[in-house]
């Protein structure tokens, strides 16, 4: 039953590659047939329980195809079903034909072409096709990024990307070429006994680090994300980034570790949440505001891991499951949020076509499902309760708290965590407060946000979907335990208990009566207000005369208080002119924040190799004679290391 | 009696083109004489004949495993220099068919010899034949590349000659009869005079190395690559180097033979690492994305020498490589070619949005720049995937690393110059081509036969090709 | 833990909590006003004042949106939801299961998300300042709060908070308590933080926020802040004196008296100490959440002996 | 009649320095030709028992070296109508010292060398050696195309020379192997000269330096 889901999404989606660019209609029927079996496929693994495996005689490159999915690879093949197929109908309102006759075609071929590849990636079990497939996946989602050709911005973003990820991807060369020396064969596995094995580890975290987009590797994330088409976007946020940490869940269950990657795992973590969230504070463009806060959640999503390795280490400590299930829940939750709000974003950019927050404004007079969803997410992505992303964090919470009182060498790692969840749940709380109201309340600042208009229904529909996730996630997340305590289970043995170790269920009611009270209170008070009377008037505006929009708030003014204490790493360029004198000329205020680990440190790096580079390129100027000097001098070197040694 | 007619045929396709009437139908010799010329040498893979130890040429598992790669690509490119060489008219194309025929047939004796001083006569004729071919085109720029080729490749045969004189007084000195066959050599193993193999192999890989061009004696390639036409470009990338690589197998056995094998590993792995370095930073900068193949193609000549220099499974994946790459930059080359001819130009500064242009040759390009860079599922991906484990089962971290190292560089370099003529706005001047350039099935179902070539070698190696592999690096490495 | 919630407990517990709260203001004020030598504003003035907004009808900006009226509400529901997961003494909270303070806390931080919210609706300067000051000293406050509960939880053993806040006298208490007045203050817009009766708006926190608000939404909001400064100091007593080991009755005394004394202490604060400038805020709440991490680390070392 | 072979090919050591030395290419090309015929002559001397193939390669190489070659390049270089001087990127004095430099280290190398009794004391090592590197000196430090082809017809005069070594064992296939390369070769370069002369109008390398990164 579930082999046959996945061929059929396979076959879907390989079908939908190859009609994508022709038949619009065809490609979403496809797509979403995909999608969906791939979804039921996972579900049945989660739910049933018995995890799938095929080996076939087919071979390709040499090597047998051998497919699995098990828990692990399933709870990751869910989100893929969800957020390829939300994906795929929204671009069918978002990037029509008749908008982007060039590129709309061939983003529906690399979508799909993504889609398979990732699912690939997942279900491979043999490290040949497993790299096959990972670096199909990178390719595909360059094409993705830079689908607009024609725009510089798009290009250089998606150059990045390929770059960076080419980076991570040689390491899992390496790290593969490395297995497969060991271990001799290409096929995957559990290999926990290998205890020599334990310091490839660093070249896995390496490598799917950079995809996961870990701080500090996460370089290429933030112009990636706000530069792709914004259905793009929000697979890659929602999905892509994703893949990595499954490499890490993934080999971090399947071999042995060395004793510092957990460590470095939750370092990595805390300062990635903090710190992405504190840049996420200072974007003036809101989707490089929703690919940081990305930024963070994965920091959240690696503390867990991390954790859950150093309780693994540390005789099985329950907490360490605890850490594992709130990091892998709080994959689906992070990955249903982001990719609403980037599809909200991307509504937004429809309607307005600009992504600058400081030229929005009172967006939800015209477009007020996105603001609702829109707040919704924030809620959610703020990891406040009721909504999903306060479960997983909470459980994250628990596991630390745990740790913490176990009161082993461990607490140096858990009480810094607990403390940076802490700082970066408020951080997420700031920025997204910020986000939704500069963008959705008070009167538009410029005139590119009054024409908006509310998005289609092809363009809702998916919102709403992911929306009423996010909800069950929240109401139900005793219901999403099964799934958590079998991939527990598949990353390790000692922790497959099926019982809850946590009380779930009383968290669903409490979120389930909370939401109902929110409901009623609401209720009660919008009567009230009703009874006694409503009147509407011009915001008091403390004796001015004229109320101008350009009073408001900005989103720079609002963070800045909290952006200023992270000065020291965000590094903002201001230009400022204040008013002087009594008839003051006009005053300018620009303000930049770079992606400070590019810029300042990856940047010089390559400038450097340039330099070489540039050096190196002269000694080809053309003059034979020297040529032959080259030659000669070859010899001699030749000569001296044939001779010596 | 067949491996003989391998040689023949080509020569004998040469005379008649020389002597053939008309102008318009001279070049349909190419892709006729390229047919039989493979369909025969892949009769010769599936059913090998028998070589007799003493002989000069043979047809042994060498050959075998290589040659067909070789004539497999000059078929291909004899097809595509047939609509190539009517958009051609204006040049007459005596020459040019005669001498690559004659080129084939000089292939084909290169990679049987078995003998020292034939395997250096018919490299260095190739170097001398392939000569009026470089400056085709008849520019200054052309004769310019053609004097520098001359140069530093007479140069290079010169030493080649040398290190032969060398290996053959080795025999000589340890009481040989002077028998320069590569099994008679061999034979001799231990009692061949250190000194002098030592002296020899320096030489020989610094000639051959010269042909094949890695660094630092690869300046030449630049030039030549660039100016010579795409079909030119293919068949020396793709062929030519292939027959010095063999040499140097032929002569590594040897060299092992007489007990010199660490000292040869040595330097291959140096070279080879210096040459993939080099090309890396060059191709960090280069803006002529046909130069840039010739970059690419010293990284690759790199690769293929370090694999070697990783034992008999390094070997195996050199073998693999040699196929993977004469495709591979086969597709590029010929790609290359039409973007070029269609553009006009031939750096990045003046040649952009070639997508909308030439939209065929376009995708073939970055789909060959992406197998070049061994992207999967392409078949060097496969190649260099092995070497890289040779490597690391051998132990060679830091090899594996500068490796490693080197291909990003080369990645980098590449994705930028090739998406900069690709993407972007096609300029006023490619628009309407400077000479009305039409991507016609002639001129694009070649690079994509290759490229498909390559796809397939990586994803469904035929047994008969890794048979033949495992055979050859048996041969190469014998013993246990 | 008992999750089971009986029918008559919920609503009398609620009832307590939203019918005590707003005597705390009015004592604050006694208490200033004793200092200062005034009368004052009489003891239940709140009352009067949320009985009055109650009735009132409603002004409400031409550009606000509905979420005007619904953050309000929600923050109200929020606090009311916290208060309620609080233990009162011995007889522990009404709702108890383990990891409850983490829902509280988060609770409290939904109610300034909502009034966040709420307050930029308008797009007047005022809200967004006022806004912009609650959610970054929120950081702080928060970041305070989790190292304070944390020690709870390491001195204690459990993420319970009926076990959390009835643990025996330790060293770490004196600066727990401490760390937590001053979250308290932060968290509840007192002086020093911010001056809750001034009338420059430029220099308000809470206040600012709620400019625009009329009627029963203001009222809400009252209401709201006052239940929630009584949770903290609820918070405070118990966090610092071992009520869950005192008997019913004695317990509930010690209780109502430290929460007295808890507001006593806000109101003479209040009159002792001016307001701080704002940039001297982030170290005071800083120097809380220092005091709170002393607090955690000395729970975590004296334990560990 | 190890002598007289010593005293040609010390005449060819002679020559080397010559060619080094002189600043005209006539005489370059005169030393470069002398120097052929002298190498030319020198299998008739070794191979006691007289062979007709090698007696036929050893004409052959005479004529082309001694006349042919000469006489392409001349007419190139007259073609060329360039003025006769070298005009050499390194002056004459210092190359002569480097090439006097090289004969004397080329000589010490020998003794170094693990050589055959029979060729331990004919200068053909020492020789061979010397005449590369004079033909490298002239391929490096030369500007002319022209003087440049002399280098390495020297430096192909020296191969020849150490190739000797194997008259004995493998006559044929060296004195083969050596024909074609200079015919093919001196051909084709007399060629290329000759169209590099039309294009350029010069046989000055220094104008051929556009091809470069």
């Amino acid at each position: 039953m579930t082999g046959d889901l996945l061929l059929l999404s396979l076959i879907c989606l390989a079908a939908g590659t190859a009609v994508g660019p022709r038949l619009a209609g065809a490609w979403l029927a496809l797509t979403l047939a995909g999608a969906s079996a791939a979804l039921g496929a996972a579900i049945l693994v989660l739910y049933g329980g018995a995890a799938w495996e095929w080996r076939s005689a087919v071979s390709l490159g040499g090597e047998a195809l051998h497919l699995r999915l098990d828990a692990v690879s399933a709870m990751f093949m869910a989100l893929l079903g969800v957020v390829g197929g939300a994906g795929a109908v929204f671009a069918q309102g978002y990037w029509t034909d008749g908008e982007h006759p060039d590129s709309a075609p061939r983003g529906r071929l690399w979508w799909d072409a993504m889609l398979l590849s990732m699912s690939v990636v997942l279900l491979s079990s043999n490290g040949l096709h497993f790299l096959i497939a990972w670096e199909l996946f990178a390719i595909s989602s360059y094409f993705l990024i830079s689908l607009e050709r024609e725009r510089r911005e798009a290009r250089a973003a998606g150059w990045l990307f390929l770059a960076a990820s080419h980076a991570g991807t040689l390491c899992l060369f390496a790290f593969f070429a490395v297995l497969a020396g060991r271990n001799g064969t290409w096929d995957l596995g559990p290999m926990q006994g290998r205890a020599e094995l334990a310091p490839f580890f660093w070249l896995a975290l390496a490598g799917f680090g950079v995809k996961a987009g870990l701080f500090p590797m996460h370089v290429w994330l933030p112009s990636a994300h706000a530069s792709a088409p914004s259905h793009v976007s929000a697979l890659m946020s929602g999905m892509a980034i994703n893949m990595g940490v499954y490499g890490i869940v993934r080999f971090s269950g399947w071999m042995p570790a060395p004793a510092l990657a957990g460590w470095a795992m939750v370092g990595a973590g805390a300062c990635g949440a903090v710190l992405g969230i504190a840049f996420a504070l200072a974007q003036n463009d809101l989707k490089r505001l929703l690919a940081y806060c990305s930024v963070e959640n994965v920091g959240v999503i690696f503390m867990g891991l991390g954790g859950a390795m150093l309780g693994a280490a540390h005789g099985d400590a329950p907490w360490g499951r605890l850490l594992l299930a709130g990091a892998l829940l709080h994959v689906w939750n992070h990955g249903l949020c982001k990719s609403l709000l980037f599809l909200c974003a991307g509504s937004v950019l429809h309607a307005t076509g600009t992504r600058e927050m400081s030229r929005l404004g009172g967006l939800w007079r015209a477009m007020p499902w996105t603001a609702a969803l829109f707040a919704m997410g924030s809620v959610a992505i703020s990891g406040l309760p009721p909504l999903n992303g306060f479960v997983s964090e909470w459980l994250v919470y628990l596991g630390l708290f745990d740790a913490v009182s176990g009161r082993g060498v461990l607490g140096w790692a858990a009480m810094p965590a607990a403390v940076a969840l802490a700082g970066a749940g408020a951080l997420a709380l700031a920025s997204f407060v910020k986000a939704g109201a500069v963008v959705f309340l008070g009167a538009a600042r410029t005139e590119a946000a009054a024409p908006a208009h509310e998005c289609g229904a092809l363009m809702r529909a998916p919102m709403l979907a992911l929306g009423g996730a996010c909800a069950l996630l929240a109401l139900a997340p005793a219901a999403a335990w099964p799934a958590l305590a079998r991939a527990t289970g598949a990353w390790h043995p000692a922790w497959a208990d099926p019982a809850t170790p946590v009380p779930l269920a009383v968290l669903g009611f409490v979120n389930t009566a909370l939401a109902l009270c929110l409901a009623a209170a609401v209720g009660a008070l919008w009567a009230r207000v009703r009874v006694n009377g409503l009147r509407r008037a011009p915001t008091w505006d403390c004796g001015y005369a004229a109320p101008d929009a350009r009073m408001q708030y900005t989103g720079g003014s609002f963070g800045r208080t909290a952006s200023d204490w992270f000065s020291w790493i965000l590094l903002p360029e201001r230009v400022m002119r204040r008013p002087r004198g009594p008839f003051p000329p006009n005053t300018v205020l620009f303000e930049r924040v770079p992606e400070t680990v590019l810029e300042r440190l990856v940047s010089p790096v390559a400038a450097g190799v340039m330099r070489l580079a540039s050096g190196a390129r002269r000694l080809q100027h053309g003059r034979v004679q020297f040529y032959i000097v080259y030659l000669v001098g070859g010899i001699t070197v030749l000569a001296i290391l044939a001779l010596l040694g | 009696m067949r491996e003989d007619l391998l040689i023949i045929l080509p020569f004998a396709g040469a005379i008649l083109a020389w002597f053939w009437p008309t102008e318009r139908t001279r070049p349909l010799l190419l892709p006729a004489v390229g047919l039989a010329h493979t369909a025969l040498a892949f009769w010769l893979l599936a059913a090998p004949p028998a070589v007799a130890p003493g002989a000069w040429l043979g047809f042994d598992a060498l050959s075998r495993a290589l040659l067909p790669a070789v004539s497999l690509l000059f078929l291909v490119c004899a097809a595509y220099s047939v609509p190539y060489l009517r958009m051609r008219t204006e040049r007459p194309n005596r020459v040019f068919v005669s001498l690559l025929l004659a080129i084939l047939g000089l292939m084909s004796t290169a990679h049987q010899a078995r003998h020292l001083g034939v395997l250096w006569i018919a490299t260095e004729a190739l170097t001398f034949a392939a000569v009026p071919l470089i400056h085709f085109n008849a520019t200054a720029r052309a004769f310019e590349a053609t004097w520098k080729y001359l140069l530093i490749g007479g140069t290079g045969i010169a030493l080649s000659l040398l290190g032969s004189f060398c290996l053959g007084y080795a025999s000589l000195h340890g009481g040989g009869t002077g028998d320069l066959t590569f099994a008679a050599l061999a034979a001799q193993g231990a009692s061949l005079s250190g000194p002098w193999v030592t002296i020899a192999w320096v030489l020989l890989l610094a000639g051959y190395g010269t042909k094949m061009g890695l660094a630092p004696m690869h300046t030449w390639k630049p030039d030549v690559y660039g100016e010579a036409s795409g079909v030119v470009g293919a068949i020396l990338a793709g062929g030519v180097t292939t027959v010095a690589f063999t040499a140097l197998l032929r002569v590594r056995t040897v060299v092992d033979a007489a007990g010199g094998s660490a000292m040869a590993a040595r330097t291959l792995l140096a070279i080879g690492l210096f040459s993939m370095f080099v090309a890396a930073l060059f191709l960090l900068g280069t803006r002529d994305f046909k130069r840039m193949l010739a970059y690419s193609s010293v990284e690759h000549m790199g690769i293929l020498v370090i694999a070697t220099a990783l034992g008999r499974i390094g070997v195996w994946a050199a073998l693999f490589h040699v196929w993977n790459n004469s495709v591979t930059k086969g597709s590029l080359f010929l790609s290359a070619g039409n973007i070029r001819r269609a553009a006009g130009a031939r750096t990045a500064d003046e040649v952009s949005g070639m997508f909308a242009v030439t939209p065929r040759s376009a995708a073939i390009f970055v789909a060959g720049m992406f197998a070049v860079t061994a992207c999967p599922p392409f078949g060097p991906f496969f190649s260099e995937l092995l070497v890289v484990r040779a490597a690391f089962a051998g132990g060679n971290w830091a090899a594996a690393a500068i490796f490693l190292g080197c291909l990003f560089l080369a990645f980098l370099g590449m994705t930028r110059l090739v998406f900069a003529v690709v993407d972007g706005r096609p300029r006023a001047s490619a628009k309407q081509g400077p000479r009305q350039f039409r991507e016609t099935a002639g001129l694009i179902v070649p690079p994509l036969v290759l490229l498909a070539l390559s796809l397939w070698l990586g994803l469904a190696t035929p047994s008969v090709l890794r048979d033949s592999w495992t055979a050859a690096a048996n041969q190469v490495f014998p013993g246990p | 833990m008992n999750t089971a919630v009986s029918f008559l407990e919920l609503p009398a517990r609620l009832a307590a909590w939203l019918l005590l709260a707003p005597l705390l203001p009015g004592i604050i004020n006694r208490v200033k006003a004793w200092v200062a030598g005034r009368r004052g504003p009489p003891l239940l003035q709140l009352y009067y004042d949320l009985a009055r907004l109650w009735r009132k009808s409603v002004v409400m900006s031409t550009l606000a949106s509905p979420g005007f009226i619904v953050g309000p509400a929600v923050a109200w529901v929020a606090v009311a939801g916290a208060a309620l997961l609080m233990p009162i003494g011995a007889a522990g909270g009404a709702l108890s299961f383990r990891g409850d303070v983490l829902l509280l806390i988060y609770l409290l931080a939904l109610a300034r998300f909502a009034t966040a919210w709420a307050a930029l609706e308008t797009g007047s300067a005022f809200e967004g300042m006022g806004a912009a000051r609650e959610v970054s000293f929120g950081v702080l406050a928060e970041a305070a709060l989790i190292a304070a509960v944390l020690s709870l939880s390491v001195q204690s053993g459990s993420t319970t908070l009926d076990a959390m806040l009835a643990p025996s006298a330790w060293p770490g208490a004196v600066l727990l308590a401490s760390g937590l007045f001053a979250v308290l203050l932060a968290e509840n817009c007192r002086v020093p933080f911010d001056d809750p009766n001034t009338h420059l708006e430029l220099t308000m926190i809470h206040e600012a926020m709620v400019l625009d608000h009329s009627g029963p939404p203001l009222a809400v909001v009252l209401h709201g802040a006052s239940v929630k400064l009584l949770l903290f100091a609820v918070l405070l007593s118990e966090a610092a004196l071992p009520i869950g080991r005192l008997a019913p009755g004695a317990g509930a005394a010690a209780l109502a008296g430290s929460v007295l004394a808890v507001t006593a202490g806000i109101g003479l604060v209040e009159s002792f100490m001016a307001r701080f400038a704002f940039r001297r805020v982030p170290l005071l709440l800083t120097a809380a959440f220092l005091l709170c991490l002393f607090a955690l680390v000395l729970a975590w070392k004296g334990g560990a002996q | 009649m190890i002598g007289s072979v010593n005293l040609l090919i010390g005449l060819a050591m002679g020559l080397n320095l010559m060619a080094l030395g002189s600043s005209r290419l006539p005489s370059v090309i005169r030393a470069m030709a002398v120097q052929g015929v002298a190498l030319g002559l020198l299998p008739l001397l070794m191979s006691e028992h007289f062979e007709l193939l090698v007696a036929l390669a050893a004409v052959g190489t005479v004529i082309i070296k001694g006349f042919v070659i000469p006489h392409l390049l001349r007419r190139a270089m007259r073609a060329a109508n360039i003025d006769r001087e070298v005009e050499p990127l390194v002056g004459y004095v210092p190359s002569l010292l480097l090439g006097a430099a090289g004969t004397i280290a080329a000589v010490a190398v020998t003794y170094r060398l693990p050589l055959l009794p029979e060729h331990a004391h004919t200068l053909l090592v020492p020789g061979s050696l010397a005449t590369i590197f004079t033909g490298f000196i002239l391929l490096i430090c030369r500007v002319k195309a022209i003087s440049q082809v002399c280098g390495y017809l020297i430096l192909e005069n020296g191969i020849y020379l150490f190739g000797l070594l194997l008259i004995r064992s493998t006559p044929f296939l060296v004195e083969s192997g050596i024909l074609l390369d200079l015919t093919v070769g001196v051909f084709v370069i007399g060629i290329i000269a000759d169209r590099i002369q039309r294009a350029f109008d010069s046989l000055d390398t220094r104008k051929l330096t556009v091809l470069r990164e």
